[in-house]
């Protein structure tokens, strides 16, 4: 199991000397929240806020999602685990940012719980990944041996379903959504504001929580995140009626690499999906 | 609320035979917001148009829907007509219910029914309709024409002869191309020379044509009609005003350098003319065979120069050019041979590449016209190879066309300056152009060998050290042939030029994957690019000979006036624009445009998109996440009204 | 009488449409549910559209486009096939009946093959039934 | 009077409610209960904590069908649409909850303006409060009790249930109370020693210990209001806030909503459906001018609605402490650390 | 009778479906041929056997036995044609039912009867190890696979002992194959006959998944190449050399003895150069040989000429002057070595051969790799050579 208490130590030290040699004006990583099982994300400026940095197995969240929010910084360092370095690099893919305005502290991590269920979180709902895909500085020992599982396997069963069985599922999932938007603002490559289901020109669905709307809203993200979305789980998890976003996705993915080959936010010199082609794209994808 | 129009055409009895036209006009006055709806049988003739035009103004209609046959055909002319009227000529919808529908069924029933349909979409697009106007840009009449050999001169002059101002950009420090560098053209075998230089001469002298050599392109901003082009003019070390060309200065310079123009063959002087028909006629200093330049003491030529024309502070400058049009003519280089170990280019001096050869026959070349080898001796047997690096899938899966010809060129060369035996070693000897057959036949009966094989090693001969072993398969009889032969001449591959990359990147052009620059359409817009006012000419595109490439000049140049001739230029009006309060800077747009008109705006944070390049497509409106972009005349609002019309009943 | 689906055509303006026109004109004949919206590139067809369209009751979608080399604006429906590809797999997972939504590469010269792609698509959805899945039906209750 | 029945006859209760009514509960779903009509007697359940979504829903549903009409028509031929309310019973509101619907009234008809929707479902409505379980420390997100409600506070609900071992106490606090529990044939008389237990676990309650501080509204208020303008204080509190809806979507003293028309085929509708402060276009002007872009406008904006301006206006504070917002939170944003940082700001 | 011959299609299509589909890609252009070290010294064409199987051309048997497949032409061909697998293709067709030439009965007969081509005991395979090394249990890390050549040959079994010896010293785990394997069948794939071959495979293939063997190393580069190309990916197959030469870099193999600058050349076998793209492990190996000096042959690397062994050449008769192995020695000796190193069973046979042919066996010896580095490392092994022949 990670040590966190050593990768928390190790944070503080880094953050300590990224802020005192003023290489950076911001850390993003965690603090302690209103109690120790529900930390917070937190951007220390300052080395007294050092001091707050935390690091525990609740620290889910994705920081990548904050880097938009310091336009102004040049360089900014945060703390990435595996799915989180992920997404920082569909976002230098994407050019929201550059590699070389980050510092990304790497954090190897195994044994993350999910707040609200106080449970593991089943390594196979994430990505499988344990070591960050791209880092400078890595805070822990890289984590080997453990039995990597694909992480599409998760699928079988849903794809065994018929798809009477699995329309039914869909829409009994789907018209729980009361649309907070909870999923969409947890997502580090949902970055869009106004996010097209906002826009009243067009109107692309009605406001209210019903089918049609959480319908079209939903089908129309999944295919947003076709060959980004890293496979974190943060929509999963955000989601205040515990709606399996991740499966979607997971799916969307799993065709994405299997059609073109390459998997989200893996290699910096990849170019997302759906804004490239190859001219051998075999016509087969669309039977 | 809007006020539409709805005309139904009968086409004769083509859409009344199988759509009761009356009923789907009274189905039409039905619909929310139609104010007139009328049938008629022949919308398209001049009464129908009347119709059109009188009931907009009598009824002030602001929107119009002529249901009859396909857009392609008529859309264009009633577009017209409610201009004529008063009306936005964006302000139509053209309902296809002739080729879609009364054509296609025999079944009055189903026919009507569809009709309905396809007028409901209608009414609910043409409600969202705006009114749209194309914009005018004003164009620059100047053109740019990039690379100096043949391609580019031909294009240079054909252009200021019709009274345009052209700026002739060359890398090199003269023009001419390769085709300078040649003695004898097939299949003529004119002297190139002699039908080179009047035209290099007439670029020289012409009002209209600004020569810059020794220059390179560094920058291109702008669009069609409006190029805003850097030019970085090289350091040339000589004031090209002051040099009266006595080029005394040439035969005092100690310094030694590797002459490029005569391919390695000799040296040259450091300050030197490739040529002696060199245009412009001036010396220039090579940095890096400059005594001075390399241990900081000389200066001969300084201090022979009357003019005081040399000048050692000299650095690189940049000029800056306003253009309409843009020629690249940027020619080719010949396959760097050392790779191809089996030939032991430039392991055996025997063994020779074509443009030396071409310069070993060339009177102002390293041996002055006369065929000696590097160990001065005459050859006595000479082999030339043939597709050496062409037609080769571990190469260069392309044919070079040429080779075939200047190969009989030398070979006719070679048997004409010595006593030499010439083995042609060919695979299949193309020669389709005017007049190549019957040079193909003069060569033959000048009792030169064709060995129908291709050459596969060349190695020093075992008994006569001196000379070289050339084997390969003689097909026809199968028999393995060994050639015991002084000299190798081989025929590389023609490629594109070393930087080819650079240029691409620079004018926006794709290239296929051996780097030839990519034309618009392979045979309807060969000389077009998908760079709007970008054109290319010569063997930049792909290998041609010389008559092939004066013709793509010619057409370069017709194509680059189509937009210089005109003062303004009409742009497209169903463009896209981004509006930027919903565009989050994700720049999807600004990667999936072919034709590079969506840019990032550095300050804003968001996108803009240059309306002169866009064409309309809405490939960026259907990539863009938060729907900022609109496809003007194809909004998402216009295609999901008419979705949701085309659905109601 | 028996079931009529509502299908909705996206036609590419170069390819597709005109092909469909030459239909029209060599008066090949194929069945009328097909409503044909015409966009100036396949690449302007934003997945958004196809799941509007079965949401205001298409029984099934065809787009139409150029084949892959051949667009008009050289790589448009190169992206097209990877984004309607991947639209399709979504539809797919979320349990609505592939053969539902249907891709073609139709060139202006092929007529024939319009024709024949439109009457089997529609023998084909005649056979699926209407389409109860994605259709909005809250807002159409009676007054 | 008070009234009891034994736990395991709870079914037996839910089946009499739902002849004489509609039976509202808390039902079992993926992540949590919500309140949701019961349909069978089997489905009511005591064992859960509290629900996800506020029982406000049942009051101020999420979509409201105002008004129906057709494009093509004037607008004079537009049909509002029928309430046709039912007797309800709003079962297992926690008293935090039940507290919440005295604070909604202000808005919804103690101001004078009458909203109709939300005035007939509540006349319409029993409301069954239901003690918080004493053995059972509160959870940490919770803190009702600086709100000055107790873990058993009747206050809000009609009929008040407390569970003695294996039976439930119900005594009426209200007359519908009184009302509805007469006519529950099925249920035993409460004994005395039951009506000194159901007093006990009243005064119990309210020692319940959840988070506490001592809160004067009138403190709070002017706090927030001298702090407003301190930027780097909000800043700080919102650095981690995403923005997200969550929070008012599930706070039962939320009430915002927006008004929108959607229209299929010529036909449509007028809603009012459920808006959030936190939403970045809540506050988009048509001019395009947004008062409030900046995330920790809008948290402050949350934050002082409830302690600040809604203490000047109506004299209490708009929250009940039931700890919704925190526990829900993706971020774990604590309006209740917020108070107390601005307490000492 | 008369000149005029017409194309009989139905054999070339025969060719194409026995894998030799390249077939219509070639424009007889005559590289291969010009390439093919056979055409200068024998009556084979390679572009006239492609060109008869075009056209399904008859008298096309008697000129189909001359290619050694040693990929020189391939590798030339400027329209990528796998000419190799055309030869296969053409030998499969028309040597279905014994038609083989005499001199490769005994060799087909031998490996369809015992699983080696040199009839000799299946059960003797390891007697030249004399039980001193363990037979592959799955928990080693490599299997060391040793090529019929090396178990039965006189001359060869001798490179079996110094590979064994050598391997012994590099410290890593690894086991003999069982007897019950048999030959990689890379020269009988090559014959044509391609059922027997896939019956080999078969058997190897379940030896492999019965051990779950991950990791091989083989003596012969032509296993090496059948492994790699054949039996599928999911082997991670070495030759000897390349170990060697790792285990050089890492320090655990150091040779001491000093050879006295005696002037070594090296012979690039095909299969190991331009089937397997090992060209400079085995140079790395002898050039840690202290005082040995390496001198390049012409003709070497991509451009090194066959020993004529491949193909089922090594079982041939050839005419003498129509032996590339001597032309090979003939080269040797023009660069002054003394020694003519190589790393493949096939080459040692061929060359031992030719050395003896033309007498020369006092001007050069012919040394395999491993023999040199043991011998600079001043092991020796035991010299006996037990009876493995077959009895019955």
């Amino acid at each position: 199991m990670t040590d966190f208490k050593q990768i928390e130590n190790n944070l503080k030290k880094e953050a300590k000397k990224l802020l005192e040699s003023a290489e950076v004006p911001v850390v993003l990583a965690y603090t302690r929240g209103y109690d120790e099982k529900h930390p917070m994300p937190f951007a220390a400026k300052s080395v007294a806020d050092v001091e707050k940095i935390v690091f525990n197995e609740y620290c889910n969240f994705n920081m990548a999602r904050y880097i938009m929010r310091f336009p102004d910084a040049a360089k900014i360092a945060i703390a990435a685990k595996a799915a989180d370095s992920r997404a920082l690099v569909v976002l230098i893919q994407e050019e929201k940012v550059r590699r070389e305005d980050l510092v990304i502290l790497g954090i190897p991590a195994s044994g993350m719980k999910d707040p609200k269920t106080d449970q593991l979180i089943d390594s196979r709902t994430t990505g499988g990944l344990y070591n960050p895909v791209e880092y400078d500085i890595l805070l822990g020992e890289e984590i080997r041996g453990q039995k990597t599982v694909s992480p599409y396997a998760v699928l079988a069963d849903y794809e065994a379903m018929d798809k009477e069985a699995r329309w039914a599922f869909w829409k009994g999932q789907l018209d729980k959504c009361i649309r907070c938007y909870a999923c969409r603002k947890a997502c580090p490559m949902c970055y869009c504001d106004p996010c097209f289901i906002d826009q009243n020109k067009p109107r692309w669905a009605d406001k209210a929580p019903q089918s049609p709307g959480n319908m079209m809203y939903h089908l129309t993200r999944f295919h947003h995140l076709a060959g980004r979305c890293i496979d974190c789980g943060e929509c999963s998890r955000a989601c205040p009626v515990g709606i399996p976003l991740y499966l979607f996705h997971k799916k969307v993915a799993k065709e994405c690499e299997e059609m073109f080959g390459q998997a989200a936010g893996m290699k910096l010199e990849d170019k997302p999906v759906l804004v490239d082609f190859r001219v051998e794209d075999s016509d087969q994808i669309l039977k | 609320m809007s006020r539409i129009g709805v005309f139904v055409c009968h086409c004769g009895h083509n859409i009344s035979q199988t759509v009761r036209v009356s009923e789907l006009a009274h189905f039409a006055a039905g619909l929310p917001d139609v104010v007139v709806a009328k049938d008629y049988r022949f919308m398209c003739s001049t009464p129908g148009q009347d119709m059109i035009a009188n009931d907009i103004r009598e009824h002030r209609l602001d929107r119009v829907i002529v249901t009859a046959c396909s857009p392609l055909m008529h859309e264009h002319t009633f577009r017209k007509v409610i201009e004529k009227a008063g009306l936005n000529q964006y302000l139509l919808t053209i309902v296809n219910i002739r080729e879609q529908v009364s054509w296609v069924t025999d079944d009055i029933e189903e026919g009507t029914a569809k009709a309905k349909a396809l007028l409901n979409g209608a009414v609910y697009r043409a409600r969202l309709l705006a009114p749209l106007s194309s914009r005018v840009i004003d164009v620059n009449s100047d053109v740019m024409v990039v690379g100096g050999g043949i391609a580019g001169i031909q294009a240079a002059l054909e252009l200021a002869n019709t009274g345009k101002k052209v700026y002739l950009v060359e890398k090199n420090s003269t023009i001419g191309g390769h085709m300078a560098q040649f003695d004898k053209t097939f299949p003529t075998l004119d002297c190139s020379a002699c039908i080179l230089t009047p035209k290099m001469d007439a670029v020289l002298q012409h009002p209209n044509i600004t020569l810059l050599t020794y220059c390179e392109v560094s920058e291109v901003k702008g669009y069609v009609g409006n190029f805003d082009i850097t030019v970085r003019q090289k350091a040339r070390y000589v004031n090209h005003d002051k040099c009266n060309a006595c080029l005394a200065c040439t035969e005092k310079c100690p310094g030694k350098g590797i002459s490029g123009w005569d391919e390695g063959l000799i040296k040259r002087k450091a300050i030197h003319i490739p040529f002696p028909q060199a245009v412009p006629q001036r010396p220039v200093i090579d940095r890096d065979s400059c005594t001075y330049f390399l241990k900081g003491k000389c200066r001969l030529c300084e201090k022979v120069c009357e003019q005081k024309a040399i000048d050692f502070e000299q650095h690189d400058s940049f000029l800056n050019f306003k253009v309409g049009a843009v020629i690249v003519a940027t020619g080719y280089d010949l396959m760097d041979t050392r790779p191809l170990i089996q030939y032991g280019y430039g392991k055996y001096p025997g063994v020779y590449h074509a443009l030396e050869v071409e310069r070993l026959f060339n009177s102002a070349g390293p041996t002055s016209g006369k065929v000696t080898m590097r160990d001065g001796k005459e050859p006595q047997a000479i082999a030339i190879l043939h597709c050496v690096g062409s037609r080769d899938k571990n190469n260069y899966e392309h044919c070079s066309r040429v080779c075939c010809m200047y190969s009989l060129k030398f070979a006719h060369l070679f048997r004409e300056k010595t006593s030499a035996d010439v083995y042609q070693l060919y695979i299949d000897i193309r020669a389709a152009g005017k007049g190549y057959e019957e040079f193909y036949n003069r060569i033959i009966e000048e009792d030169v060998k064709f060995i129908r094989g291709k050459g596969t090693r060349v190695a020093p001969s075992a008994d006569e050290p001196q000379r070289l072993i050339v084997e390969a398969e003689d097909t026809i009889t199968g028999k393995f042939v060994r050639l015991p032969v002084d000299m190798v001449v081989l025929s590389p591959a023609m490629v594109p030029r070393s930087d080819y990359k650079e240029i691409a990147r620079l004018f926006n052009l794709s290239t296929d994957k051996n780097g030839f620059f990519m034309e618009r359409h392979p045979k309807l817009a060969p000389l077009a690019t998908m760079s709007e006012g970008i054109f290319i000419a010569g063997v930049c595109q792909s290998p041609k000979d010389i008559p092939d490439t004066v013709a793509q000049a010619n057409g370069a140049a017709a194509e680059a006036l189509t937009i210089v001739s005109r003062q303004k230029m009409e742009l497209e009006a169903t463009t896209a624009m981004v509006n930027p309060a919903s565009c989050c800077g994700c720049q999807n747009c600004v990667r999936v445009c072919p034709y590079g008109a969506p840019f990032f705006n550095e300050q804003k944070g968001v996108s803009e998109i240059n309306e002169a390049l866009c064409k309309g497509c809405g490939l960026c409106a259907s990539v863009c996440p938060s729907s900022a972009i609109i496809a003007r005349h194809f909004t998402n609002e216009q295609v999901l009204a008419e979705m949701e019309g085309l659905m109601e009943f | 009488m028996s079931f009529e689906p509502k299908i909705l055509g996206i036609a590419c303006n170069w390819c597709t449409y005109t092909g469909a026109d030459l239909a029209g004109t060599t008066r090949l004949h194929y069945p009328q549910n097909l409503r044909v919206v015409r966009v100036m590139c396949s690449s302007r067809i934003n997945p958004s559209f196809i799941f509007r369209a079965f949401q205001l009751g298409a029984d099934g979608v065809l787009v139409g486009g150029c084949h892959p080399g051949d667009c008009h604006y050289n790589t448009g429906n190169l992206y097209a096939r990877r984004r309607l590809a991947v639209t399709k797999k979504i539809l797919e997972f979320a349990g609505l009946e592939p053969e539902r939504f249907r891709v073609e590469w139709i060139s202006a010269s092929e007529g024939n093959k319009f024709a024949q792609v439109v009457t089997e698509f529609t023998a084909q959805i005649k056979e699926l039934g209407p389409q109860q899945k994605l259709k909005i039906d809250e807002l159409l209750e009676k007054i | 009077m008070l009234k009891k029945i034994s736990i395991k006859k709870i079914n037996d209760l839910a089946a009499a409610l739902m002849e004489k009514g509609t039976l509202l509960a808390p039902v079992k779903e993926a992540a949590g209960h919500n309140f949701a009509e019961i349909k069978d007697p089997q489905q009511l359940d005591l064992d859960y904590y509290n629900t996800i979504v506020s029982p406000k829903t049942v009051f101020l549903p999420q979509k409201e069908d105002f008004v129906r009409y057709e494009t093509a028509k004037p607008v004079a031929e537009a049909q509002p649409v029928a309430l046709n309310i039912k007797a309800t019973f709003l079962f297992g509101v926690r008293p935090c909850d039940a507290k919440s619907f005295q604070i909604m009234d202000i808005h919804f008809h103690a101001s004078g303006i009458i909203d109709p929707y939300w005035q007939q479902r509540r006349d319409a409505t029993v409301i069954f409060g239901s003690a918080f379980d004493l053995d059972i420390p509160a959870q940490d997100a919770d803190f009702y009790q600086t709100l000055g409600i107790g873990a058993a506070d009747p206050e809000g609900s009609d009929v008040f249930m407390v569970k003695k071992g294996e039976d439930l106490l119900m005594k009426a606090i209200t007359p519908q109370g009184e009302e509805i529990l007469a006519r529950l044939a099925m249920l035993g008389e409460g004994k005395p020693a039951d009506k000194k237990y159901f007093e006990e676990y009243i005064k119990k309650g309210s020692q319940h210990q959840t988070r506490n501080m001592c809160l004067d509204p009138q403190v709070i208020a002017k706090k927030l209001e001298d702090i407003f303008h301190s930027g780097e204080f909000w800043q700080a509190q919102s650095a981690a806030c995403l923005s997200c809806g969550i929070c008012t979507f599930v706070c039962p003293t939320c009430y915002c909503f927006d008004i929108c028309d959607d229209t299929l085929f010529s036909r449509g509708v007028r809603r009012r459906v459920w808006d959030a402060c936190m939403f970045t276009d809540f506050t988009l002007e048509a001019s395009g001018h947004n008062p409030r872009t900046h995330v920790y406008q809008r948290l402050r904006q949350k934050v002082c609605h409830k302690y600040s301006f809604h203490v000047r206006k109506y004299g209490v504070i708009s929250c009940v402490g039931c700890g919704r917002c925190t526990r829900y939170c993706p971020v774990n944003i604590d309006i209740y650390s917020i108070i107390q940082d601005a307490m000492k700001a | 009778m008369s000149q005029a011959i017409t194309p009989y299609l139905e054999m070339s299509q025969a060719i194409m479906e026995a894998g030799g589909e390249a077939l219509k890609k070639c424009y007889q252009c005559g590289t291969c041929s010009g390439t093919c070290p056979w055409t200068p010294i024998t009556h084979f064409n390679i572009r006239k056997l492609v060109r008869y199987g075009q056209l399904g051309f008859d008298g096309i048997e008697e000129f189909m036995w001359g290619c050694s497949t040693c990929k020189f032409c391939v590798d030339r061909c400027p329209r990528g044609v796998e000419i190799i697998d055309i030869v296969t293709a053409i030998r499969n067709v028309y040597s279905g039912g014994g038609m083989l030439p005499q001199s490769l009965r005994a060799f087909v007969g031998s490996l369809a009867a015992r699983g080696n081509p040199w009839s000799g005991d299946q059960a003797k395979r390891n007697d030249w190890a004399g039980q001193k090394y363990p037979l592959y249990a799955p928990e080693m890390e490599y299997l060391f696979w040793t090529c019929c050549t090396v178990c039965y040959d006189p001359r060869n079994v001798r490179i079996a002992k110094t590979t064994a010896a050598l391997l012994n010293e590099t410290g890593i785990s690894w086991g003999l194959p069982a007897a019950e394997v048999n030959c990689c069948g890379e020269s009988v794939r090559k014959v044509g006959d391609l059922d027997l071959f896939a019956r080999l495979k078969q058997k190897n293939l379940d030896y492999f998944q019965s051990r779950n063997v991950a990791k091989m190393i083989t003596v012969s580069p032509h296993c090496l190449a059948t492994f790699n190309k054949e039996y599928g990916e999911d082997y991670s197959v070495v030759h000897f050399t390349q170990l060697l030469d790792k285990k050089i870099k890492e320090g655990k193999i150091k040779p001491k003895k000093d050879f006295g600058g005696i002037v070594v050349t090296y012979h690039d076998p095909c299969y190991l150069g331009r089937h397997s793209g090992v060209y400079d492990a085995p140079r790395n190996v002898l050039k840690a040989i202290p005082g040995l000096k390496l001198m390049e042959m012409e003709r070497s690397r991509e451009q090194s000429m066959c020993c004529g062994g491949g193909g089922g050449g090594l079982w041939m008769e050839k005419l003498k002057g129509e032996r590339l192995s001597d032309l090979r020695i003939e080269e040797a000796l023009a660069t002054g070595a003394t020694v003519l190193a190589t790393a493949c069973p096939y080459c040692i046979t061929m060359f031992e051969d030719s050395v003896r042919t033309l007498n020369v066996d006092d001007k050069i010896t012919v040394r395999d790799v491993t023999e040199l580095l043991l011998e600079s490392m001043e092991i020796n092994i035991d010299e006996s050579v037990g009876d493995v022949c077959a009895t019955d």
